[in-house]
């Protein structure tokens, strides 16, 4: 760990990334304390500019805190993102590990399942399946987790074919151990570091995602998140820009951070990156 | 020819795998969109304003949509195997000749987006992998988190307030400029003049993709065996950077851009949306809104059947870059 | 028999005057407006749909139009006779019109489209011409309607929006849905059809064989789709698009563009429209079946802030279940229950003596609240609307699903608690405001009816007087008792009156003379540069 | 002093700071002469390549760079001329080969392009000129159908031909020097003995100074003029090739002399009669399978195992020695139920064990373990040892505390610290964890123990302390044992008998003396040839053995 953190911090970008997610963590850990109201909350005069009023970042056309709004939404944006991200994980390991350990005719079928979820345009597909279970949190993160699972499940089943037939499996075979217990505890581990590498940079994605799916209208109506409010001050951009310039730019603070993390991440977790420094 | 023969089969083979591929993406789309509420009846009277039920159940059985929902994936399946998409209920035309119009317009925005962004990531990452850890790269680096990081929407939004209002340099939206009806070599301009900031939002995104991935490549390349070996034969660095490494770093990123090129026909509906693109993206997100079921399945299997396409020319390609990689 | 004879000379004359000073109109030039959305496609007679309204009518004419002030112009018909007992209208129609390829125009074609189409298939077609039993045509130029009952506001309903006259030609013996016409349409108006690039634009081109003796003046005009609001306000300003109605440009761009020399913004041109944004309450299951909740909502809401906020400024409180643009016919009349700014102690008051306590954390009730489906003005209605609720203790969820999802919800599975919504109360009571509350109007299934299932047989009694009764102010009287039983059970909160704005470059000349707006035929619109 | 073609003087390279050690060579001083072949020997990390590197200024700047010293190239000193002096030199007066040729070419560019590049950067010559002249190298180093290989890529050809491509390319432009890094490692016996043989006709031929580096005393034997031994950065001991290798001064080389296993096999064992694995008639078919959908491609067919009878006796080590490719390690895996056959019986102690289930197969595991080859591969990095060599055990039903006594004892029996119990396996170094990997698979007592190629990775004194452990192991646990390995060195200081295997079939069966002293089969005669050093091996009869 020590080890780890010694290679991490060798990339100053990476630490200047972590340092700006903390920060956002810690705002959305510390948003109810700062802004105990509901963020939906009528809170002053509307359309006033930074600063003014007591807005901080100024407030919407409601009159809503854009400050306030950015600060809850911190939490819900990161929790989609970290949610779907693991749902997606979750789900490309057990097809890529069955598919990647098995190989055969179980691949084959794992495979072409992925596949049609690959060639299904992904961004149309996840608008889809939105809009037809409703605009809500959930339905967001199902639909990134959807369309983002395949890539993991690629990674790992590539991971799984190669390490499958390392040395140390086959001695586990003929220690007679369980094709689970193989899987689980001697491969998986091994295919971590890419999984968390891969990982990261799709929670970054699931972000962009939501947003996205926000400004087309498709964010949950009861939940102040990042994408609701660009989508609710889209139109207003050029008479009242802060209202989405301010969850814009926390938008793309955010990402990359996280982009920078998972590529620290990378560099210290390649072995083969590491091997040449 | 051996070698032609052989990827013709590869061809040919690999077109017989996608057909299942497509026709399971059609089935799922079929059953997720009747697990929808309401139907393209219900729009269509919507729309209008008001309709009886008696004339919204004449229109069902005229779309077909009384019958029960195998029947009626049965008769859109075998419609389509003889190449039939079918009408539109909302257009009240053919399909295929709605998709047709649409494709064009895709497939410009798409090629030239891919142009753009695999062309300018090559250079920015080989500039970077080049100029490791100078001013350069940590610019370009930046650069390439910067674009990828903004949301997509925004950009265009900007681009269009600096280049078109502030500037004047561009049209906000559109294909053509249609106060005008430019004929000939004039309308090409036209569209051209009118392709630059959509192809630029939507590659900057794409862009930053490929930069990074081209520099990962070069930098892995450079610590390989054989650019030992390109030094110990007495090459020069340009030609070690321009001959061997650049070939053998590119693989990957063309990968990458087979895989992209799903996900541009899709991800798109932003930024048609944005410019008014007249593309398949904004026409599968209006269709789907409409209930329009043989429209939007039809788009998907033109956009699946693209993508499997994509991938193959993407393959075919790879394996005359990539000599090792055997076809067939 | 009272004759009514509008002279060709008098309608110039009211035309000219409405646009003060006559201009030397030039000719020629290409006119670009915004449609927003895409229609699904022209047909007119089948669809009352927004953009539909918005080109149709260049290429169709109805027998008349009406000027601002609510008169008639003729159009296609040159003047009309009533008999007496109000039961046979008689139109004489203009000679020498013909369609666009080339067949003249006849009674026929008035007598198919009223009988065949528009009472058929037409969306209020079948209510607007209830009454009408058969056509006759005596000759090709006379049509003549004989009618059950005497039916006032069925003369309100001959624009070419409304009531289209179609080329019989084209569609007798075809299934009126699917007809080529829909997506090629041949009518009688200033522009023809040229092409429709679908995503991208309409283009009509000029009529040269138009009738009338002035106009058309432009060459073309086309009608572009641009799905971003942004999109569209900047190719506003950039000069790419003229003219843009129906809110196109978003309300808050337009405060700003109104600053520009080259642009102008006006709330002209939808007093035939009558729009009316309201809630729809589900009075049959869930909470708001007690129509003290009804009433305390209704008193809560600050009607003037969301007019301020979410429409900046464009809007007027509603007072009542009828529009104010009612006052001009005597039927409107303000009622109780609908304090411009809001009250929320007195709807507290309400709430607490109809017995809704709150619970520990301030929450009398609990339920859900659907926003219509059409854009993000009626989202931020709902999320300040869920602010008033919770401030009286009605804590609820908002759901924002899309079109067809909702209109199955709201009017077929009747699946809603309340609705935030709006209406057309068109150019007459009858046809805009009855449909939401008479008990013959639920119908299961039938969209833009009433869904609140609001069933009273006094109220239903009182509706059918005024469709029938003939006099003004006998006709005020029963509309004031409707108002009255109406502002008591709350069926629907009526919000504020939709002010629609009209944005265009000053460039654009005489677009619309019409009451009808942007859905006028742009005869005389010209181009000055 | 007589000039000489190169030489090195008082050369020290740097090391990055956290390296283990500050130098990778501390003042080397090296001399070579015009067609002389001068071997430099050690084990890894000797800095011996690095050595060699530095000659053409391809150290890994700037991490490791040259501290002090020159290498002086006729008038010149390589150190200190220019980049772009030392570019020309490259490739055209001192040329370099490789010892893997497939990551040393480009393999994307075909062999004909990789031959031109060098004409166009050091001379001017046509197009037709430089195509000629490419053909005649590929004829001069034996390849078939030279205008063919022209046109094909790294890929499609056999290591040995890629290896006689890159000779080609570094005698392109006759060159005064060529450095071989290991150029025969990567390679088959067979066709190390033919690629030295090539180096040796071409050095006649250009009269060039030969610098090869290697850590093969056999091959050290086969083709040095002169020799010097390094260990750890430092030259310890030099001088011509047969006073080196026949009468070592240095202890370090005397060591190393010592561990190369003797070609002379050893004493031959009391034998008992009593089977414990019999294999019969075993198949085994790569590829052929198709796929889910019917669509997939046949892959091509490629029969690994051929129709494979043999016994293993109580107590025996039997040896299956064979090049690359001839399907040993495939043999033993489908002995051990690692793979499925296609058709076949093996039984152990009597009993079938090829239709077992994974549940029968379970108790039966016990009887039959694994040494692996890589000692990097064959542990899995994110365990533990002490777990690692307990988790048989436990698996197998022991207790936890039983299972960890027993790992505590084998680290112990396999002369590791029992504080290695909780470490993991990067902290080991090869023979370290080679030796945790024979613990492991003693750890289930097993009856039988599999060996496959246990010390072909690792360095020849590591090599001979890991041969002593399992000769060892096997007469204190009374062990049969399988060992497969491509070294006949090796085989014939392990085996009792052995089994020789070409393209998955057996050629030939025998006690290891009949093998080695009187082989049947033209493949095992030509084996037994290719053995570098064997001459030198017939000098020094009585050299050490083990």
């Amino acid at each position: 760990m020590i080890d780890f953190w010694k290679r991490f911090s060798r990339n100053r970008s990476a630490v200047f990334g972590l340092a700006i997610l903390l920060t956002v963590l810690f705002v959305a850990s510390i948003a109810s304390l700062i802004y105990p109201e509901d963020p939906f909350r009528l809170a002053g005069k509307p359309l006033s500019g930074p600063g003014l009023n007591g807005f901080l970042l100024g407030s919407d056309s409601l009159g809503r805190d854009v400050a306030s709004g950015i600060a809850h939404g911190a939490k819900t944006s990161l929790l989609i993102g970290l949610i779907a991200t693991l749902a997606a994980v979750f789900i490309g390991i057990i097809f890529g590990a069955f598919s990647g350990y098995y190989g055969g005719r179980i691949d084959d079928l794992l495979m072409r399942v992925t596949e049609i979820f690959q060639t299904i345009p992904s961004f149309v597909f996840a608008i889809l399946l939105v809009a037809i279970m409703k605009p809500s949190i959930e339905s967001i993160v199902i639909a990134i987790t959807v369309v983002s699972w395949p890539g993991v499940a690629r990674l790992v089943r590539a991971e799984f074919l190669s390490l499958k037939n390392r040395e140390f499996v086959q001695a586990c075979h003929t220690l007679g151990m369980s094709d689970l217990r193989i899987m689980l505890r001697e491969i998986l581990p091994n295919c971590l570091s890419p999984i968390i590498v891969i990982g990261s940079l799709m929670v970054a994605t699931a972000i962009l995602i939501e947003s996205g799916l926000a400004f087309l209208g498709l964010g949950d109506p009861n939940i102040m998140s990042w994408g609701f409010q660009i989508g609710a001050g889209r139109t207003m951009l050029r008479s009242a820009w802060w209202v989405c310039t301010f969850p814009g730019i926390a938008i793309l603070i955010t990402v990359l951070a996280i982009n920078l993390v998972g590529e620290g991440l990378n560099d210290a977790l390649n072995p083969r990156l590491r091997e040449r420094q | 020819m051996n070698r032609t023969n052989k990827i013709l089969r590869y061809v040919s083979r690999r077109l017989l795998q996608g057909i299942p591929i497509i026709l399971a993406i059609i089935v799922l789309n079929f059953f997720l969109l009747n697990l929808a509420e309401g139907d393209a009846v219900d729009v269509l009277a919507g729309e209008a304003g008001s309709a009886t039920p008696e004339y919204m159940e004449q229109l069902r059985a005229k779309f077909g949509l009384d019958k029960p929902l195998p029947v009626q994936l049965l008769v859109y399946l075998k419609n389509v195997v003889t190449l039939d998409l079918g009408y539109s209920f909302r257009h009240d035309m053919p399909v295929s000749k709605l998709i047709v119009d649409r494709f064009w317009p895709t497939l410009l925005l798409m090629v030239s987006t891919i142009i753009l962004a695999v062309g300018f990531g090559i250079l920015l990452g080989l500039l970077a992998a080049v100029s490791l850890n100078t001013w350069k790269d940590a610019v370009i680096t930046v650069f390439a988190l910067i674009t990828y990081a903004t949301p997509l929407f925004w950009v265009g939004l900007m681009m269009i307030v600096v280049f078109s209002l502030n500037f004047g340099w561009f049209p906000t939206s559109g294909m053509e400029n249609i106060a005008a009806f430019h004929e000939g070599f004039d309308r090409v301009k036209d569209i051209a003049h009118h392709l630059v900031l959509p192809t630029i939002t939507l590659s900057l995104f794409y862009l930053a993709l490929y930069t990074r991935m081209m520099r990962a490549s070069m930098l892995e390349q450079y610590g390989l065996d054989y650019v030992v070996t390109a030094r110990a034969k007495g090459l020069t660095e340009r030609r070690i950077t321009f001959v061997h490494v650049l070939r053998n770093a590119l693989l990957p990123v063309v990968t990458m851009a087979g895989v992209q090129v799903g996900a541009l026909i899709g991800g798109s509906v932003i930024v048609e949306s944005v410019f008014a693109w007249p593309g398949l993206g904004m026409l599968a997100f209006e269709s789907l809104f409409a209930r329009d079921l043989n429209l939007l399945l039809g788009i998907f299997l033109l956009s699946s059947a693209l993508v499997v396409a994509v991938n193959l020319i993407v393959d075919v390609i790879y394996s005359f870059l990539d000599p090792r990689i055997e076809i067939g | 028999m009272k004759i009514i004879n509008l002279l060709s000379t008098a309608v110039l004359v009211t035309l000219l005057s409405l646009f003060g000073v006559a201009h030397a109109q030039k000719s020629g030039g290409t006119m670009v407006f915004l449609v927003q959305p895409e229609p699904p496609t022209m047909a007119g007679y089948v669809s009352t749909s927004g953009p539909i309204g918005l080109l149709a009518p260049k290429i169709y004419e109805g027998l008349f139009d009406y000027d601002t002030a609510g008169k008639m112009i003729p159009v296609l018909a040159e003047s009309y006779e009533m008999s007496a007992d109000g039961k046979t209208v008689t139109f004489k129609l203009r000679k020498g019109v013909s369609w666009h390829d080339g067949k003249p125009f006849t009674s026929a074609d008035v007598q198919f489209s009223i009988m065949n189409v528009l009472k058929e298939v037409h969306p209020r077609g079948p209510n607007s011409f209830k009454e009408v039993s058969s056509i006759d045509t005596p000759d090709s130029h006379t049509a003549v309607f004989n009618l059950d009952n005497p039916a006032p506001y069925m003369m309100r309903a001959f624009s070419a929006y409304e009531s289209p006259m179609v080329p019989k030609h084209h569609l007798e013996g075809q299934d009126l849905k699917g007809a080529k016409l829909g997506n090629n349409p041949v009518g009688t108006g200033p522009y023809k059809f040229v092409e429709w690039k679908k995503g991208q634009y309409i283009r009509l081109d000029k009529n040269e064989d138009y009738w009338g003796s002035d106009g058309p003046y432009l060459d073309k005009i086309v009608g572009r789709f641009v799905p971003d609001a942004s999109t569209r306000t900047a190719a506003m300003e950039n000069g790419e698009v003229l003219y843009a109605a129906y809110n196109a440009i978003p309300n808050i761009d337009a405060v700003r563009l109104k600053e520009r020399d080259d642009i102008g913004v006006t709330t002209d041109g939808y007093s035939m429209i009558n729009p009316m944004a309201l809630i729809e309450f589900n009075t049959k299951e869930g909470p708001f079946v007690d129509a003290a909740v009804r009433r305390a909502i209704s008193t809560a809401i600050d009607r003037q802030f969301m007019i301020d906020t979410i429409f900046f400024g464009y809007g007027k409180p509603a007072t009542s279940a009828l529009s104010s643009n009612f006052s001009a016919t005597g039927l409107h009349a303000e009622m109780p229950n609908y304090p411009a700014n809001g009250d929320i102690a007195a709807a507290n008051k309400i709430l607490d003596d109809a017995g809704y306590a709150k619970d520990g954390s301030g929450v009398r009730m609990k339920g859900t609240f659907d926003l219509i489906p059409y854009g993000e003005d009626w989202r931020r209605g709902g999320e300040y609307l869920k602010q008033v609720l919770g401030d009286i203790g009605i804590q609820v969820e908002l759901r924002y699903e899309d079109v067809p999802t909702w209109l199955k919800r709201i009017y077929h599975n009747y699946d809603f608690e309340m609705n935030l919504n709006y209406f057309y109360q068109l150019s007459d009571p009858v046809l805009g405001v009855h449909r939401h509350y008479g008990t013959n109007m639920i119908r299961k299934g039938t969209h833009f009816v009433n869904s609140s299932r609001y069933s009273n047989p006094e109220l239903d009694k009182l509706l059918r007087a005024g469709m029938t009764q003939p006099d003004a102010t006998k006709r005020a009287a029963i509309y004031k008792d409707i108002q009255t039983i109406l502002a008591e059970d709350m069926p629907v909160v009526n919000l504020f009156e939709l002010e629609f704005l009209t944005v265009y470059n000053t460039k654009l000349k005489d677009a619309y003379g019409s009451a009808m707006g942007a859905y006028a035929s742009f005869g005389n619109a010209w181009l000055d540069d | 002093m007589t000039k000489h073609l190169l030489s090195i003087n008082d050369l020290s390279i740097l090391l990055p700071e956290g390296a283990d050690r500050k130098c990778a060579i501390d003042n080397v001083n090296l001399t070579l002469n015009a067609g002389e072949t001068l071997c430099v020997v050690g084990e890894s990390g000797s800095g011996k390549s690095l050595t060699a590197k530095a000659i053409m200024g391809l150290l890994p700047a700037p991490h490791v760079r040259v501290g002090s010293g020159s290498i002086n190239f006729g008038s010149e000193d390589l150190v200190q001329v220019s980049y772009e002096r030392l570019r020309q030199i490259r490739g055209s007066e001192i040329s370099m080969i490789f010892q893997e040729p497939m990551t040393a070419l480009n393999p994307v560019m075909s062999i004909g392009n990789q031959i031109d590049e060098i004409f166009r950067y050091h001379a001017s010559m046509t197009k037709l000129e430089r195509q000629g002249k490419a053909i005649q190298l590929l004829k001069d180093v034996k390849l078939p159908d030279p205008k063919q290989i022209m046109n094909t890529f790294p890929h499609e050809l056999s290591g040995g031909q890629r290896q006689r491509a890159m000779i080609a390319m570094a005698l392109a432009l006759s060159p005064k020097i060529l450095i071989a890094d290991e150029p025969t490692t990567a390679l088959d016996v067979t066709t190390q003995a033919q690629i030295l043989k090539l180096i040796k006709e071409m050095q006649s031929t250009y009269n060039s100074g030969v610098l090869f580096i290697t850590h093969d005393f056999g091959v050290v034997a086969d083709i040095a003029d002169r020799v010097a031994v390094m260990q750890e950065g430092l030259i310890v001991e030099s001088g011509k090739v047969d006073q080196v290798l026949n009468q070592p001064n240095h202890p370090y080389t005397k060591s190393l002399i010592a561990a190369v296993p003797s070609l002379t096999p050893r004493a031959p064992r009391k034998k008992s009669d009593e089977s414990v694995i019999e294999v019969k008639k075993l198949n085994k078919v790569f590829g052929g399978e198709k796929s889910f959908f019917g669509f997939g491609k046949s892959k091509r067919i490629v029969n690994a195992v051929q129709n494979v009878s043999l016994d293993l006796f109580q107590g025996e080590t039997l040896g299956i020695v064979g090049e690359s490719g001839s399907g040993k390690s495939t043999l033993a895996r489908c002995i051990i139920r690692l793979m499925d056959y296609d058709d076949g019986d093996v039984s152990i102690d009597g009993t079938n064990i090829s239709k077992m289930g994974r549940a029968e197969m379970r108790p039966v595991r016990a009887k039959m373990q694994m040494v692996f080859q890589d000692p990097f591969a064959s542990l899995n990095p994110r365990i533990k040892i002490g777990n690692i060599i307990a988790q048989g055990p436990l698996i197998q039903g022991k207790s936890k505390s039983e299972a960890e006594a027993r790992a505590r004892e084998l680290l112990s029996v396999v002369g590791l610290d029992s504080k290695s119990y909780d470490r993991y396996p990067h902290e080991f170094s090869g023979g370290q964890r080679q030796r945790i990997g024979i613990a492991r698979a003693l750890a289930l007592k097993p009856e039988v123990l599999v060996a496959d190629e246990p010390v072909s990775a690792l360095d020849v004194s590591i090599q001979a302390q890991i041969l002593k452990l399992l000769d060892d192991i096997r007469i204190q646990m009374n062990l049969s044992m399988i060992f497969i390995t491509h070294d006949l060195r090796v085989a014939a200081q392990v085996c009792d008998r052995i089994v020789v295997m070409r393209y998955g079939e057996i050629v030939e069966v025998g006690t290891t003396s009949e093998i080695f002293s009187n082989p049947t089969h033209d493949y095992s005669k030509e084996l037994l040839n290719a053995v570098p050093g064997k001459g030198w091996e017939k000098e020094n009869k009585n050299s050490a053995s083990l």
